[in-house]
């Protein structure tokens, strides 16, 4: 177990050293000068131009070499120096990513967990029956196949414009200040429930396929045999099954957050949701580099941890990860 | 002629290669030209990781495999090429040894590419019904079928056939008839024993002691990777002195005789002795503090052709003479 | 027991298999209208043909027109090329990169096993979508062509390991033995023995990449990181938002280039899941 | 009598049609009698043991009457089926290192499917207990995965779970197949314990090993081609056999002390007929030294002498 964690550690660690540094390479070794790109298209006010060129000058330490570059990165990034955003200058990156990381949290959370469980549900009761199987699987192929943002557009504007009883745009309305008050968490309740809806069914389309395709496999596993022929009433090597196959769907829950990210940057794009997602359109809008390449740290954290988490649910809920035996090819 | 010399295959376990797992260790022998030599086992006692060592299908960690003097563990190339024009492998699943989307015949195409890309299309085709019919398999029924339109017995004897288009002087048979029916498998045996005839030496791997004793002259007794007792055939059948060689002679299921009321002999889990004899955990005669666990037992020519790996051998020999008594 | 020849038997079960009929009928629809829709309009995707500005489906407009007058059938069918385009290059991409890694380290193992599965395992983790949004972001010129590379690119890492586990499978079949007996090299045996027995898996793989490729594409095209020039869906929808169809009600100019790729890649989830039973004895039905 | 078979037929849906692989299979097993099922890969073996406790897709029941201990089995009816299994009829798979679900702890496993047929596993645990050590098994492996047990403690587990509702008759299918000699002896010499102890009335040993069934079994039936040939006590079968098949069958098995050089054995020539569309008449016919024309027409199983029964014209 410790060998499992042990290699598992190793593995994270690397991606996020791998993944720090191609941040770190990309402007430096992309064709074109990045500096001057970005000051040139971004609109500033001359003095502020100024001040900019010199800063960014100093900041990516064109002056020094490579290596030097590359040690100074990694010394910022563990003072969590992430540079200052361009288009809200003279915000630090982290300031800014910090603000919106709650708003993400509160949205995936719920969306990925209640997904999952609802999912897997809903996979497991169609595997009962050929009819349930005809009418429940191709659901789940079309949810999984739709593009989350055009989900999110359909759900914005047949139940924002419409019908008009859901807010299509922000965290909360204009109108309020962020305060503990009923009101307000209703009002925050609205705004999220439909980015939260389009995340929750286009992810709830693909659980519930995964699950049926692996309670149907374990139900032809010899150990569900083996139930049916000692006279086991069906329930019981159901619910065998549904927990053997649960397995394969946790770890497809750490595989699958990469997709999960994209899926919520682009619905937080359509609901002008204030989470990393809006950030990074707004970022790339105004060419403002340190501040996607701050949120593509973000990104990796936030996956790297998840997954870890992942791996401490696996361990704890399959036996055979325990003892020793199996789990290095989780 | 091939002969190993204290050949060893060590497996490197776990992900940095933290353990090592001995699957053969220090497995001397020698097989002559035109001999059938059985390579007897339980599962885990190494005998198939011996037959491919030989092969050169894994590599060998310690010790030498030597074929007419040539040390294989240099062979490269079109060395290797040539070893394997006379020394070939049939093996356990006849199924498994043919790619299923590929028409049987095709072990006979890949043979004639390989080897004999010169050999006119006529003249090769003569050679393959020729070499049919010596593995007693009539062309016109068994050439361009796929594997599963043929029976298990059918496909092992193709391979047999693939093998005798090449110069092949030393066969390795692995398990070939443990998974053919009853009824064919005597038939693919016989035609081993056979091929001797045409000065072939078979290494027959099985794990089945009657198989071994019908078409060997000598034997080889594996467990755990070593070698518990091994010589003429009929000596070891006889009066077998290794404990384990005595247990499995009582354990075979026999026509002629029911089993006698023996102790379970399930008795003792295999535990990792460092030093030690490797059958010490399940052996009935060990002294238990004695020099059974603290040293490796070698292997001694009792009597000629007759090698025991047994402090006991002797005891053994007693235990032997009373038990035919009753 | 005895089996019919295996040809007719993949025929006979793939011409009864409603799933793969429907899923093939909706994939071949998309793909004859990329063909054929060119020939129904008269304009380009961004001509503004239109001086009413936005107006719904009509008979001249059959999509109807954008905000500045565009026809949406004209920005649709040249949206759909953009869409295969990517599915054919990125997916295949994405599919003959994880083949080649995972035959490799499946058929070599040991310590070429280990560093590729280490990569692959790394790029496993980091979420696609950041990297190639990184990337694009610094990229001066983009094209719907370098968009699906950087997409295979990041995309095959589960392929590699699917097809690992397969090759590791196949390479202890004693065919393969038998090969080396024969004296046949590496990359013969992974090609003529091994490669020929995954050829069904393989295509499924591809479908899967196909699919995931669109999907990606759409979504780097909706936050403005897709191709510079020409049309796509997922731009389709971008500029729909960014005009304000939604507040606007103009439901024509975002309805139909999501409907299309969701039509396009659930059709071949669907052939997937039919063809995974045609070739798979298990889980044909009765 | 324990177990009346009568006329059974059981057939494979393929895509070519129905196999027969088991096409009326009419025998009786005695109250306390351990029967060898024996006979080549593809005979109707297996397909006769299953059906018998689990008939399931693409095995498809066709007619036949299977009575146990006076009642008759629904054997077609999945559901009504689970009345008597476990408690009636048990099996021992083939596949009892799989058989144990992975991530249960036995005895948890054991409870919970005690409790479902309505069984009170606190009641039953004693019991339990005392054939585990039956079979030399610590009481520990209650508290163990399966993982964590060794492929032949995994199959006494299976054992003992299989027969702990002392079940009128119990199905051992292949159980020795994958092991080596000594622990197929093992395995075997319990099944005779049980059977002995009253942990199962009546067993039928379904396997491919007559060696092993002739130091075990009362009876053995071989099987050809989906059909009974022959079924007769131990010693009649392994000595004085009267099927032509049966008697090709065990003069081709080699054994220590015989030797190629010095008696040579022989198979039987030829292929069992394909079962999609069986020959009229013996089916054993076309490999048979000794057909005649009457073979033409399909042989009866017929009792020869006291509980020998023989599917032979030769011998009718």
């Amino acid at each position: 177990m410790r060998r499992y964690f042990g290699r598992k550690l190793f593995i994270y660690a690397l991606t996020f050293f791998l993944a720090a540094t191609i941040d770190w390479m990309i402007p430096r070794f992309m064709p074109g000068d990045p500096v001057q790109n970005m000051l040139s298209r971004a609109a500033l006010h001359a003095e502020a131009a100024e001040v900019m060129h010199g800063y960014y000058t100093r900041a990516f330490g064109l002056d020094v070499p490579v290596w030097q570059q590359y040690i100074n990165f990694w010394i910022a990034l563990f003072h969590g120096d992430l540079g200052t955003s361009v288009y809200l200058f003279p915000q630090p990156v982290l300031q800014i990513i910090m603000r919106a990381v709650p708003y993400d949290i509160f949205l995936l959370l719920p969306a990925i967990l209640l997904s999952w469980l609802a999912g897997n549900k809903f996979g497991a009761f169609a595997a009962r029956s050929k009819w349930l199987d005809n009418t429940i699987s191709p659901l789940g192929y079309i949810l999984t196949a739709t593009p989350y943002m055009w989900l999110g557009i359909l759900l914005a504007w047949f139940f924002g414009i419409v019908l008009g009883i859901f807010p299509i745009a922000g965290a909360y309305s204009f109108t309020m200040r962020p305060h503990l008050s009923w009101a307000f968490v209703g009002n925050l309740l609205k705004h999220w429930f439909l980015p939260f809806a389009s995340l929750f069914l286009v992810k709830f389309g693909g659980w519930a396929i995964g699950m049926r395709n692996m309670i149907i496999y374990e139900l032809e596993a010899d150990y569900s045999h083996y139930l049916e022929a000692l006279g086991a009433p069906r329930k019981l090597v159901r619910q065998y099954a549904y927990r053997n196959a649960i397995l394969p769907q946790i770890t497809g829950l750490g595989l699958d957050l990469g997709v999960v990210v994209a899926g919520a940057l682009v619905t937080e794009v359509v609901f002008s949701y204030p989470g990393i997602g809006y950030l990074i359109l707004a970022a790339i809008q105004n060419q403002d580099y340190f501040l996607i390449q701050g949120c593509f740290l973000f990104i990796i954290i936030g996956v790297l941890l998840a997954n870890f988490i992942i791996d401490i649910v696996y361990v704890i809920v399959d036996p055979r990860t325990r003892t020793g035996m199996q789990g290095e090819t989780v | 002629m091939l002969s190993l010399d204290g050949v060893s295959k060590v497996y490197q376990v776990g992900t940095f290669g933290g353990k090592e797992l001995h699957a053969v260790s220090d497995v001397s022998f020698d097989v002559t030209d035109g001999a059938v030599v059985s390579l007897i086992g339980e599962s885990g006692s190494g005998k198939s990781t011996i037959g491919k060592m030989i092969l050169r299908l894994i590599s060998i960690s310690a010790g030498t495999i030597l074929s007419d003097g040539v040390d294989i563990s240099t062979l490269q190339g079109r060395a290797l090429k040539e070893y394997y024009r006379n020394v070939q492998g049939v093996f356990q699943d006849p199924f498994s040894s043919y790619n299923p989307i590929f028409k049987a015949d095709r072990v006979f195409k890949t043979i004639r590419e390989e080897f004999f890309p010169q050999v006119p299309g006529s003249e090769w085709n003569n050679r393959v019904e020729g070499a049919l019919q010596v593995v007693g398999l009539n062309p016109a029924h068994v050439l361009d079928k796929f594997p599963h339109q043929l029976s298990g017995g059918q496909l092992q004897r193709f391979l047999i056939a693939r093998a005798l288009l090449l110069d092949v002087r030393f066969l390795v048979a692995d398990e070939i008839i443990s998974m053919l029916d009853a009824s064919t498998r005597i038939d693919v045996l016989n035609l081993l024993a056979d091929l001797k005839s045409r000065g072939l030496s078979v290494l027959f791997i099985t794990h089945d002691l009657s198989l071994g004793y019908y078409i060997s002259e000598r034997s080889v007794i594996l467990y755990r990777g070593c070698v518990m007792e091994m010589g003429r055939t009929e000596k070891i059948y006889d009066r077998p002195l290794h404990p384990y060689t005595q247990m499995l002679m009582a354990s075979v299921p026999r026509l002629d005789r029911k089993w006698e009321e023996a102790a379970n002999v399930m008795k003792g889990q295999q535990s990792d002795l460092i030093s030690g004899c490797v059958y010490y955990a399940r052996c009935p005669v060990a002294a238990r503090n004695g020099m059974c666990s603290r040293g490796r037992p070698a292997l001694v020519e009792v009597e000629d052709d007759h090698f025991v790996a047994c402090f006991h051998a002797g005891i053994g020999t007693m235990a032997t003479a009373r038990s035919s008594e009753r | 027991m005895t089996e019919p020849k295996k040809k007719n038997e993949f025929l006979y079960f793939a011409l009864r298999n409603n799933k793969l009929r429907i899923g093939l009928t909706v994939v071949f629809f998309f793909l004859v209208l990329t063909f054929v829709g060119p020939q129904f309009t008269d304009y380009t995707p961004y001509a503004y043909v239109n001086p009413m500005g936005a107006q719904p489906p009509s008979s001249e407009h059959w999509f109807g027109t954008t905000m500045f007058g565009q026809d949406v059938f004209t920005q649709f069918v040249f949206g759909l090329q953009a869409t295969f385009l990517v599915g054919i290059v990125g997916g295949g991409l994405g599919t003959l990169i994880g083949v080649v890694v995972g035959f490799v380290a499946g058929y070599r193992g040991g310590i070429v096993d280990e560093i590729l599965s280490t990569i692959t395992n790394i790029v496993l983790v980091i979420p696609t979508l950041a990297i190639l949004l990184i990337i694009a972001a610094y990229l001066e010129v983009r094209g719907v062509f370098t968009e699906s590379i950087f997409i295979g690119c990041t995309a095959w890492p589960w392929t590699a390991r699917a097809v690992r586990a397969q090759t590791f499978s196949l390479r202890s079949r004693e065919f393969v033995d038998l090969a080396r007996l024969s004296g046949m090299n590496t990359w013969k045996i992974i090609f003529q023995e091994v490669a020929p027995n995954m050829m069904s898996y393989l295509l499924l793989v591809f479908i899967l990449q196909f699919g995931g490729a669109i999907l990606n594409a759409a979504t780097l095209d909706f936050i403005g990181l897709g191709p510079m020039e020409g049309i796509s869906l997922g731009m389709m929808m971008q500029y729909a938002v960014l005009w304000g169809a939604l507040h606007l009600g103009h439901w024509w100019w975002f309805v139909p280039p999501g409907a299309a790729i969701m039509a396009i890649v659930g059709a071949l989830y669907v052939t997937n899941v039919g063809l995974d039973e045609v070739f798979n004895p298990k889980l044909r039905e009765m | 009598m324990s177990l009346q078979v009568e006329n059974l037929k059981v057939y494979y849906q393929t895509l070519g049609g129905d196999v027969k692989a088991l096409d009326g299979a009419t025998f009786s097993v005695a109250d306390g009698e351990i029967m060898g099922l024996a006979g080549e890969s593809g005979c109707g073996k297996t397909t006769l043991g299953h059906s018998l406790i689990r008939l399931t897709p693409p095995m498809r029941f066709i007619e036949g009457r299977v009575t146990l201990d006076g009642k008759e089995l629904p054997v077609w009816d999945m559901e009504e089926m689970n009345v008597f299994r476990f408690k009636k009829i048990s099996i021992i798979p083939q596949y009892a290192m799989n058989a144990m679900n992975p991530t249960r702890k036995i005895g948890k496993m054991t409870a919970e499917l005690l409790e479902s047929r309505r069984v009170n596993a606190q009641a039953t645990w004693p019991e339990l207990k005392r054939r585990l050590d039956l079979v030399e098994l610590s009481h520990d492996v209650l508290n163990m995965y399966p993982i964590e047990l060794s492929g032949g403690m995994k199959q006494r587990m299976v054992m003992v779970l299989s027969t702990l509702l002392d079940p009128s008759l119990l199905i051992a299918d292949e159980i020795t197949s994958a092991l080596d000699v000594s622990s197929q002896k093992a395995v075997v010499e319990m099944l005779v314990e049980f059977r002995n102890q009253r942990c199962c009335n009546s067993v039928i040993v379904i396997t491919h090993d007559i060696s092993i069934l002739y130091q075990i079994a009362d009876s053995i039936m071989i099987m050809y081609a989906g059909q009974l040939a022959e079924k007769a006590p131990t010693e009649t079968i392994i000595h004085a056999p009267r099927h032509p098949y049966t008697q090709l069958l065990i003069s081709s098995l080699p054994e220590i002390g015989v030797k190629h050089d010095e008696k040579r054995l022989s198979g039987i020539p030829g292929r069992p007929p394909l079962l999609l569309d069986p020959p009229a008449g013996c089916r054993f016919r076309e490999r048979c030294p000794v057909a005649f024309d009457a073979c033409l027409e399909p042989p009866p199983f017929t009792e020869v002498a006291s509980d020998h029964f023989v599917a032979c014209w030769k011998e009718a």
